[in-house]
């Protein structure tokens, strides 16, 4: 028996893996989720905030990014215009405006927010690196005088007071890669004191990490899991609190693969697998 | 049937096709196979033409006059010759050119920030706050430094060096695989959001 | 004169470049040159190449995705041009993958040269060198249809890998071929070292022509790159040791 | 001549690169703009040389229907859909309404379920490759499980302190051997380069060594 759990077929832990994540998202268990310190930290930002304040968020991700990213960003937009402040969106990544638009657009209707008076989203602007060096200096120049749909940015009564990145008193970024926070960090972060905070794919945290110490990161969202944290702070448990039971099950099947696979191994006359 | 409905149920059949991989190779997935390479390659030139060539030669070249541009367009034209035997050699130009610009990239760039910024970051108090972690992480880095030593004998003090380089090593590497199955879950939660929510609505 | 922030990095660059050189001269005066230690994965490479040759089956070579701003893709030319030489010796099938089309028409003309200098010019064919499309993971896609239908014996995979590594190694690894992997790309190195026979780490993918091709010239070389290590561990030491006695100039020195 | 005029070029498109990265663009203004000059043209020529790969794709496929190779049925599809997403997408260019309807359904999704094939090899990968066979094996084991239960939820239910483990040795022992490779590596990559540049390694001209 033993020999045989050696080398299970493959296809069993797949099926069991499809099983146990299905399962997990259409019944949710609930396990308690605390809140992190970075979290809080990018939360305590976000309850800063003045009424008329303006927060820019930059969807600086690709589609690998959408579920770990997605629910920060309407966890963020939510708390931000609840707290009455107005929002600006753009972002360096083609796929950006299009993963990212729509949740902030979700939030603005659900609180009744007017395009263009309460929100912005200037979308897609080329150039990665070279645009955000333009925007610290001129936001309008670097986005070429147009929002997302083309129209221009005179018609909207917000970029009045938004002529370049000094406008902002937060900016919120969500990152798959580069360019992503370790730019904002450099090139924003260097020249205006705007305290930006930070959502990142869990794979990106160790790069991260230093410059929530070193304090050029104003508070740091880890992975789907400091999404679900934000939604639980945001009181809107969405696709990131369902997506944590899941993510604990699977944890959880892939150790218990792990300790049969040993024991198989120990008990079994130490045959088959590899390193 | 509207297009965005269309739209999704395309990629909800090529999602089920792609995973119909993992339990055996089938006809299902080398249609979807198939059919997503050709959209991505042939994608991937026209995004060439629409961000490069196009905007290079009506606005640079015909606008602008920038007329210097025309040597790039040349050199990376050159590469066409590689189809006529006679003159193939000549499409090592644009090869000499491309390897030459990025051997050109790792002198001027990797070097800064992959081994000076590195190294300095590296040196930092082992007493105080913090002082063990940066003992820990001192350590660990000249270890395996060590480790990848490959012309002194792994033997005596550097080959106990080198071990104790490969110990740290693994734990790097058993992290940073632990630390990816949250990522890698995540995405697969995406896309049973996506079945499940965008195409079937149960979610 | 020089540009900001890049004085220090200059001298030091130069530093290991002249030694590098140096290195270079004295091997090619013909000086001795030291043993290399042993690369198990680079020792293991003749052994999976022949496998593949006794079974009849097709070996697969992948350079990565990186483009050729990555020093990986780079040294990644030299292997294959070991391992396409082998193939063509023993008249072995090589499928060659590529995600980048100008590095898809450097390893074919590599693969085709190399079939050339083994007087196999015949045997070589045009097919086997393949473009996939240069999306990460239709290519992946692509690889993985190939694993499946070839029936791939051996899978040797050395450059820059993303996301990609795991896909390959474990489409290799369930198909039962021997895979031979090395990348410098850190968050990937795991994957291999999991899923592979044999995983080369970091450096020692950059080390592997050297060692391959047992050239005095590229031996000397090495010597130069252990220079540079001993140097760095030298220089942390001493750094470390002024950090703890509360001076940080040589780490601050060294990052303006 | 032949041998002699790719590495004259290769050499000095490196040097001018290098220059201009050192040389203060203040000190030589030409070098400076040089530089992005450079890359600018090393993205143009890319652009220009892309179809290769295409050219190759195509010819593979059409020669397996010519042939009617195993398989040559999914060759016709990958050439149609190749030739629709290229024909709409040079007359439309990549926003018009076909192309940009292959582009989210026939790109952007299949991309997504191929990266999340993931979730699947890195179970089996763990299960079949984590075994407590050396030393070593299970060092590497034990950093993964601690890993993985930390980032869960899960973990913290089992023990308070499993979180703090893990964010512990992701910032310390696994930030240390990560830099170790990437500064060795470094060195490995400088001098790949290095040779190069100097003409002593020229496989990517077809050559072997010196």
């Amino acid at each position: 028996m033993w020999q045989k759990l050696q080398n299970v077929d493959r296809r069993v832990i797949y099926v069991l893996m499809m099983i146990v994540c299905v399962y997990a998202l259409l019944n949710p268990m609930g396990l308690p989720i605390s809140i992190n310190e970075t979290t809080r930290m990018a939360y305590d930002k976000i309850q800063a905030l003045q009424p008329g304040d303006i927060v820019w968020l930059g969807y600086e991700f690709s589609a690998g990014g959408v579920p770990e990213l997605v629910p920060a960003i309407k966890a963020t937009a939510k708390m931000a215009f609840e707290k009455g402040a107005r929002i600006v969106s753009g972002t360096m990544w083609l796929e950006g405006q299009n993963l990212g638009g729509a949740a902030l657009r979700e939030m603005a209707d659900l609180q009744g927010k007017v395009y263009g008076v309460d929100y912005v989203q200037i979308g897609y602007k080329p150039g990665g690196q070279v645009f955000l060096e333009r925007a610290v200096d001129d936001l309008w120049d670097a986005a070429v005088g147009i929002d997302e749909n083309g129209a221009d940015l005179a018609t909207l009564p917000l970029m009045e007071e938004v002529k370049s990145m000094a406008a902002f008193d937060l900016i919120f970024i969500y990152c798959t890669g580069n360019p992503g926070d370790k730019e904002y960090v450099k090139i924003v972060g260097d020249r205006l004191n705007v305290p930006i905070c930070s959502s990142v794919v869990s794979v990106s945290v160790p790069e991260s990490m230093p410059f929530v110490r070193s304090g050029q990161l104003a508070g740091l969202l880890m992975g789907m899991r400091g999404a679900a944290e934000f939604e639980i702070l945001a009181k809107i448990p969405g696709n990131a609190v369902s997506g944590m039971d899941a993510q604990s099950l699977s944890h959880v099947l892939i150790i218990v693969f792990i300790i049969v696979g040993n024991l198989a191994f120990l008990l079994g006359g130490k045959k088959g697998g590899r390193v | 049937m509207d297009t965005a409905t269309l739209g999704i149920w395309s990629a909800a059949i090529m999602t089920l096709f792609l995973y119909s991989y993992i339990f055996v190779d089938n006809p299902f997935f080398k249609f979807a196979e198939h059919a997503y390479i050709g959209v991505a390659a042939a994608y991937g030139m026209v995004l060439q033409i629409d961000n490069m060539i196009r905007p290079t030669i009506k606005t640079k070249l015909l606008v602008q006059g920038q007329w210097i541009l025309i040597i790039p367009i040349i050199l990376g034209l050159m590469i066409y010759t590689r189809y006529f035997k006679s003159i193939n050699y000549i499409a090592r130009y644009t090869v000499a050119f491309m390897v030459g610009v990025g051997a050109g990239v790792v002198l001027a760039r990797d070097f800064r920030a992959s081994f000076m910024l590195q190294v300095a970051d590296t040196m930092r108090s082992v007493t105080g706050p913090g002082g063990v972690e940066n003992l820990i992480v001192m350590v660990g880095v000249v270890t395996t430094l060590t480790y990848f030593f490959f012309t002194l004998e792994q033997k005596g003090f550097v080959g106990v060096t080198a071990k104790i380089g490969r110990w740290t090593m693994m734990i790097a590497l058993g992290a940073a695989f632990g630390n990816t199955v949250m990522a890698r879950v995540s995405l697969f939660l995406g896309r049973v959001q996506f079945l499940l929510g965008d195409w079937l609505g149960i979610l | 004169m020089i540009a900001p922030n890049q004085t220090w990095t200059l001298i030091f660059e130069a530093a290991f470049s002249i030694g590098l050189i140096i290195m270079i001269t004295r091997s090619r005066k013909g000086l001795k040159v030291p043993a290399i230690r042993k690369v198990s994965g680079l020792e293991a490479l003749d052994e999976a190449i022949g496998r593949a040759t006794e079974l009849g089956q097709p070996v697969h070579y992948s350079p990565g995705i990186g483009d050729f701003q990555n020093s990986q893709t780079l040294a990644s030319f030299a292997i294959l041009g070991y391992v396409a030489r082998m193939c063509a010796k023993y008249d072995t099938r090589l499928i060659t993958t590529n995600r980048n089309p100008v590095v898809y028409s450097v390893t074919e003309e590599i693969v085709h040269q190399a079939f050339v200098a083994e007087g196999r010019s015949d045997s070589f064919v045009a097919d086997d060198v393949r473009f996939m499309s240069d999306d990460q993971f239709a290519y992946a896609s692509g690889v993985l249809g190939i694993m499946a239908r070839e029936h791939v014996a051996t899978n040797v995979m050395m450059g820059a890998f993303w996301a990609e590594s795991l896909i390959f190694a474990e489409a290799g690894a369930i198909s039962g071929a021997i895979q031979i992997a090395g990348t410098a790309n850190t968050h990937q190195i795991p994957f291999f070292v999991a899923a592979c026979d044999y995983a080369l780490i970091g450096e020692e993918l950059y080390a592997a022509s050297a060692y391959l091709s047992k050239d005095p010239v590229l031996i000397g070389n090495l010597v130069g790159q252990d220079f540079g290590k001993i140097f760095g561990v030298v220089i942390i030491l001493i750094g470390t040791i002024m950090a703890t006695m509360g001076n940080n100039s040589l780490s601050a020195l060294m990052k303006k | 001549m032949r041998k002699e005029v790719p590495i004259v070029i290769c050499a000095a498109a490196a040097l001018i690169y290098v220059l201009s990265t050192f040389i203060n663009p203040t000190t030589s203004p030409f070098l400076g703009k040089l530089k992005g000059d450079l890359d600018t043209w090393y993205l143009l020529v890319y652009a220009v040389a892309f179809a290769v790969g295409l050219i190759n794709l195509a010819q593979i496929h059409l020669r397996k229907v010519t042939q009617q190779r195993q398989d040559w049925q999914f060759s016709i599809v990958l050439l149609g859909f190749m030739a629709t997403t290229l024909i709409f997408g040079i007359f439309t260019t990549g926003k018009g309404p076909v192309t940009d309807f292959l582009y989210q359904y026939f790109f952007v999704n299949p991309r997504a379920t191929m990266y999340s094939i993931l979730v699947f090899y890195i179970s089996s990968a763990a299960y079949r490759a984590f075994r407590i066979k050396t030393f070593e094996a299970s060092i590497l084991l034990v950093a993964a499980v601690i890993m993985m239960l930390g980032q869960a939820p899960i973990g913290e239910v089992i023990w308070s302190q499993i979180p703090k483990m893990s964010a512990w040795i992701l910032n310390y022992p696994n930030a240390a051997g990560m830099r170790g490779i990437t500064i060795a590596a470094t060195l490995g990559g400088v001098a790949t380069a290095l040779r190069i540049v100097l003409g002593i390694e020229r496989g990517h001209l077809g050559g072997g060594g010196e």
